[in-house]
């Protein structure tokens, strides 16, 4: 059977990876593009984003301030060079977006409109409602519907990449609907995964984010960077995670303690509820210490309060929330306080990768959260993100697009020869395994709250220490995994045990890069190393994988016009 | 909190490879905490009692359509779908009616997935639109238009709920033909002309009787009865009236 | 799908109500029609229907009658769409003028089939 | 290319548009909207004539023009009586000819759907239709006063 074979190879059906194909598509009409995606593109995590997507639009914005607003939060880890490019890019993809149709919130004239959010000067996060993920999927998704050229793999789930002469030719795949394993064989693989929320118990992040995508270019010797790089979000809802989008506090919000009190004049005077994620998440941790939190069934939470704001513009700015306190809180948000506590929410390291999304790997792109092309730095502000996918996804796709023109397509007998050994590998390791005793749900669980408990809003060397340790007993454990279910169809135990290995090497890569990185920086904070310290950390953690565990290096931040200043708000 | 509760959940088993047809197994969980919903449920099954029980979910707020399924004979959302609305009686969790099992409680929707390309999902335009003339104008009430049939998140319980689609399969069936009016509505569009042909085919809107069931079940407050049948109105007029729109 | 589906949930039990009401309101008009035929049997000849097993019929019909119209008019009310300087009329009151329309159909009827009686 | 691979879900080329041609269906076009006028004209207008001909009127509680051959043969002359009784008879059988296909199809019968069924039930609605103008005609004279 001759494999699958395309020019450039999508994995991964997300804002970004959907735009990457789109601009395959728009580059070179002839291309022949696959993406593959374990879900349906439009169940893709992109889809619970929330409060918006920044872009400078307004004529008093300016690319600089947006600039300077990215590097500040990123607390200059971010690549200057590539905030720049961002910058200039972004407003031309949230119009490219309001083209294919995204139904983008107005202003009274008929323009588009936007909001406040945490860490930017001025308003620039343009948004559908407190559902922008949502639309924004949906529109690309649709749109990419009309190019016949997208060849689409729904529910396919990628095992490995393949690697010939240090070029990355395609992956294997497991279609879960049959069980067969494939090989997908591409000139050019952009990897679009997304995050890896669920390498923590505590997450927004929904259940496919596992960092499949940053632990397959890991494995295939492709480092990671920044890892130690989480972004706690201030407002989640306990017990499930939910996020209620900072977009609340942009229309006005009030965050308040037991007290009634708002108690970030504390901590970010300034800019109140409009600070950035990272400082507003250990602000809360600290009020929690000292007593000022509320006590609930499912730990200490603050009032994230909108009573103010009254029912119509709760009703146009934030009707999701209103849905989402309804239905899964039980309380209406125009007469009660939401229960919000930090969860984690975002990886701001990943997949090392440049400005057009380039791997150290020849033919292997990586866009979106699953790639750190140097934009977040150590924070990453608000509404970046979605932005970041945009610009990002599409840069991949040209640059692969560009790329694969003058690359001749991978021969198929050692990919024949690699699909057999990796076919022996998930069927032998997994599927066919005897005498297992450990189940995949309780490693899992287990390093989820060693996650939380290591690796959260403030760190230390005893507790990441520790973490190490335990992450080495549940590789260990993951040895010994069981699994139930033998079929072929739909083998969904199957694919959370691969998942649950991408987690765990992630989940290794961050707690060494974090135990490494002795300073406070971003969403970085050591209460052994309260301060930042640029001489000897203004630097990228760059993770190589070995069997032994991950080899760190550092890479020198790229800096431009904004010199490093302390970051006070 | 009562740690000692516990529900009964029947789900659905069904391995094409191993069984002739589905059938109903018993579990019994623990039901620890008031917040839990039917697919906590389902993932307490998972992780700790039977792996092998198969089903989609992902994002667990409501949002990315993916964990559907029949509760006690209706469609909805399990992510909230609240055991306490059930306990202490046991719940049945079946398949989607009208779509064909793939395994368990997972149903095969690629038919879905090739109507919604059927029906152009995109802004079409006679001309293109160059980027550097910036975004369209468009205002809130425009927006208002099409706002409610832009928030499906192509759950298929409206499928699921639609005896028309349950007893005709061709039915083009009510998402799709709700986001079909969401392009046909939204004022940056010009496409109606060329998404009319199959809306008004003879498996089109025409085969919908207005059971209305869909807009019951939307979890998402869409109106797909109301859009199938503002479709028929407005093609009926386009070709009853004399100077009706044919573009 | 079973056969018996619509009668799993009352909502599919009272659409296919719904539907069945065209039934006894055609038997009703085919009575009309005849009513009306009969008119050439002539003075002598006319005798219009009066048996209560007649009236019992026409009350049965006019329940399926009343059903039909009450469905039928707030369904369509709920469909038609009328924008007024830029914002759509609120499709409760679109109902509302369809129960009127309805109201106002009933009285001149009414009025011409007693008034020209005397 | 790669047609024997087991991906029977993968959307691409050509795979969108369905299994056949799609053309708006003028005669569903037409047989709905006649539908649409028959169900109105049923709603507004059957309660009442239900209410004081069928009941009413046998029960002797108010007078009502068909009780008397007199009364009900000079409304029955009217020309725009005729027209009205059209309207009324003829207009609701397009109604209840599509709702009662559709029942049947919802009741477990898809020859309902078919052409033959269309027919039957459509070429209904058109005999009452021929039926009730034959019947107006030739019942009672037009008559002008």
């Amino acid at each position: 059977m001759d494999p699958t074979s395309y020019d450039v190879l999508i994995i991964g059906g997300g804002l970004a990876g959907i735009r990457a194909a789109i601009a395959v598509a728009e580059t070179n009409p002839r291309l022949k593009i696959g993406m593959v995606s374990k879900v349906y593109p439009m169940r893709s995590h992109t889809v619970s984003a929330e409060g918006g997507a920044a872009a400078v639009l307004s004529k008093d914005d300016s690319y600089d301030t947006h600039a300077f607003d990215t590097i500040k939060g990123s607390d200059y880890l971010a690549d200057q060079d590539v905030v720049e490019a961002f910058v200039r890019e972004a407003p031309l993809e949230v119009v490219q977006m309001e083209h294919w149709g995204c139904p983008w919130s107005r202003n009274a004239d008929g323009t588009v409109a936007v909001r406040p959010f945490g860490g930017m000067t001025t308003w620039r996060t343009v948004f559908a409602a407190d559902k922008s993920g949502f639309h924004m999927l949906h529109t690309v998704f649709q749109t990419s519907l009309k190019y016949d050229q997208i060849h689409r793999h729904d529910e396919a789930f990628v095992t490995k990449l393949l690697v010939e002469n240090s070029r990355c030719v395609g992956v294997t795949a497991i279609d879960v609907r049959s069980g067969q394993m494939y090989a997908i064989t591409a000139k050019a693989t952009i990897l679009a995964t997304g995050g890896l929320g669920r390498i923590y118990a505590f997450t927004t992040n929904g259940n496919i984010c596992t960092g499949d995508g940053m632990a397959l270019a890991y494995r295939a010797g492709v480092p990671l960077k920044d890892m130690e790089m989480v972004q706690f979000h201030p407002t989640g809802l306990p017990f499930t995670g939910i996020l209620i989008t900072e977009a609340v506090r942009g229309e006005g919000g009030y965050l308040l303690n037991n007290q009634g009190e708002r108690f970030l004049k504390r901590y970010v005077p300034n800019k109140m509820e409009l600070g950035p994620r990272d400082i507003i998440s250990r602000a809360m941790t600290t009020e929690f210490e000292e007593g000022r939190g509320f006590e609930g069934p499912h730990g200490k939470y603050m009032h994230l309060d909108v009573r103010h704001l009254g029912e119509a513009t709760i009703d146009r700015r934030l009707p999701f929330m209103r849905e989402l306190g309804r239905e899964f809180v039980g309380i209406d948000i125009v007469k009660d306080p939401i229960p919000v506590r930090p969860v984690m929410h975002y990886m701001m390291g990943g997949v090392d990768a440049d400005i057009s999304g380039a791997t150290l790997m020849k033919g292997l792109y990586a866009a979106g959260e699953c790639a750190n092309v140097g934009l977040n730095g150590a924070n990453r502000l608000g509404s970046n993100s979605l932005s970041e996918c945009l610009v990002f996804g599409a840069a991949a796709g040209r640059a692969a697009a560009e790329q694969v023109g003058s690359l001749a397509a991978a021969g198929a007998n050692p990919i024949e020869a690699m699909l057999k050994d990796e076919t022996k590998r998930v069927e032998g390791g997994f599927l066919d395994k005897k005498g297992g005793d450990e189940r995949i749900a309780e490693i899992r669980e287990d390093m989820q709250h060693s996650m939380d408990e290591g690796a959260g809003v403030y760190r230390t060397k005893e507790g990441l220490t520790e973490l190490t340790r335990r992450l080495d007993g549940f590789r260990e454990r993951f040895e010994r995994i069981k699994i139930d279910d033998s079929s072929r169809v739909f083998n969904t135990e199957l694919t959370a045990a691969i998942e649950l290995g991408f987690m765990l090497d992630c989940a290794v890569a961050v707690a060494h890069s974090a135990l490494a990185r002795e300073e406070s920086r971003g969403a970085h904070a050591r209460r052994d190393f309260p301060e930042r310290n640029d001489e000897k950390y203004l630097k990228h953690t760059i993770a190589h994988h070995t069997e032994a565990g991950p080899r760190l290096e550092y890479r020198d931040v790229t800096l431009g016009k904004f010199e490093p200043k302390a970051r006070a708000y | 909190m009562t740690a000692t509760k516990r529900i009964t959940i029947k789900a659905t088993r069904f391995d094409p490879d191993k069984d002739e047809k589905p059938r109903l197994q018993t579990y019994e969980i623990p039901f620890s905490d008031d917040s839990m919903v039917v697919l906590d449920a389902l993932n307490y099954i998972k992780g700790h009692v039977d792996g092998s029980l198969s089903y989609r979910w992902s994002c667990r707020m409501g949002i990315c359509g993916s964990c559907g399924m029949m509760v006690d004979g209706v469609p909805k959302l399990t992510c909230n779908a609240f055991l306490r609305d059930h306990w202490p009686r046991p719940i049945t969790v079946e398949p989607l009616n009208n779509f064909p099992v793939i395994r368990d409680l997972v149903i095969d929707m690629d038919d879905f997935m090739h109507k919604l390309k059927a029906i152009k999902p995109w802004v079409i335009r006679k001309q293109p639109v160059p980027l550097g003339g910036g975004a369209f104008v468009q205002t809130t009430a425009q927006i208002d238009e099409f706002r409610q049939f832009s928030q499906c998140i192509n759950c298929m319980l409206c499928y699921a709920a639609c005896p028309v689609y349950g007893l005709n399969n061709e039915f083009l069936g009510p998402a799709a033909i709700a986001l079909a009016r969401r392009y046909n509505v939204d004022s940056r569009d010009e496409g109606l002309g060329q998404r009319l042909p199959v809306l008004a085919d003879a498996e089109g809107v025409w085969e919908c009787s207005f059971v209305g069931e869909c807009s019951v079940v939307c979890p998402k407050g869409v109106d797909p009865a109301k859009a199938i049948q503002q479709t028929k109105l407005d093609t009926t007029m386009r070709f009853v009236l004399p100077f009706g729109n044919r573009d | 799908m079973p056969r018996g589906w619509w009668t799993r949930r009352s909502n599919y039990f009272w659409y296919i109500v719904r539907e069945f009401t065209s039934l006894p309101l055609a038997l009703w008009l085919l009575w009309f029609l005849l009513e009306i035929r009969r008119a050439q049997d002539g003075p002598s000849g006319y005798h219009p229907h009066s048996s209560l097993g007649f009236v019992i019929f026409s009350v049965i019909v006019l329940l399926f009658a009343l059903y039909h119209s009450v469905t039928f008019l707030s369904l369509a009310g709920a469909i038609l769409h009328f924008n007024v300087a830029d914002r759509p009329i609120p499709s409760q009151l679109i109902v509302l003028s369809q129960f009127a329309a309805w109201a106002a159909a009933s009285v001149v009827v009414g009025f011409v089939l007693i008034y020209f009686a005397r | 290319m790669n047609a024997e691979l087991p991906l029977s879900h993968t959307v691409g080329e050509g795979q969108g548009e369905g299994r056949h041609r799609h053309k708006p269906a003028i005669a569903h076009l037409f047989w709905w909207f006649m539908f649409a006028q028959g169900g109105v004209l049923a709603a507004i207008l059957l309660p009442v004539h239900i209410l004081i001909q069928g009941i009413l009127g046998p029960l002797g509680i108010v007078p009502v023009v068909d009780r008397h051959y007199d009364t009900w043969a000079n409304v029955l002359g009217n020309p725009l009586v005729k027209l009205y009784l059209l309207v009324l008879i003829a207009f609701p059988f397009f109604h209840f000819a599509h709702r009662l296909r559709y029942l049947l199809v919802d009741l477990g019968v898809p020859a309902a759907r078919g052409v033959p069924a269309q027919i039957v039930f459509y070429g209904g609605a058109v005999a009452v239709t021929l039926g009730t103008i034959y019947i107006l005609l030739t019942t009672v004279p037009i008559s002008f006063g």
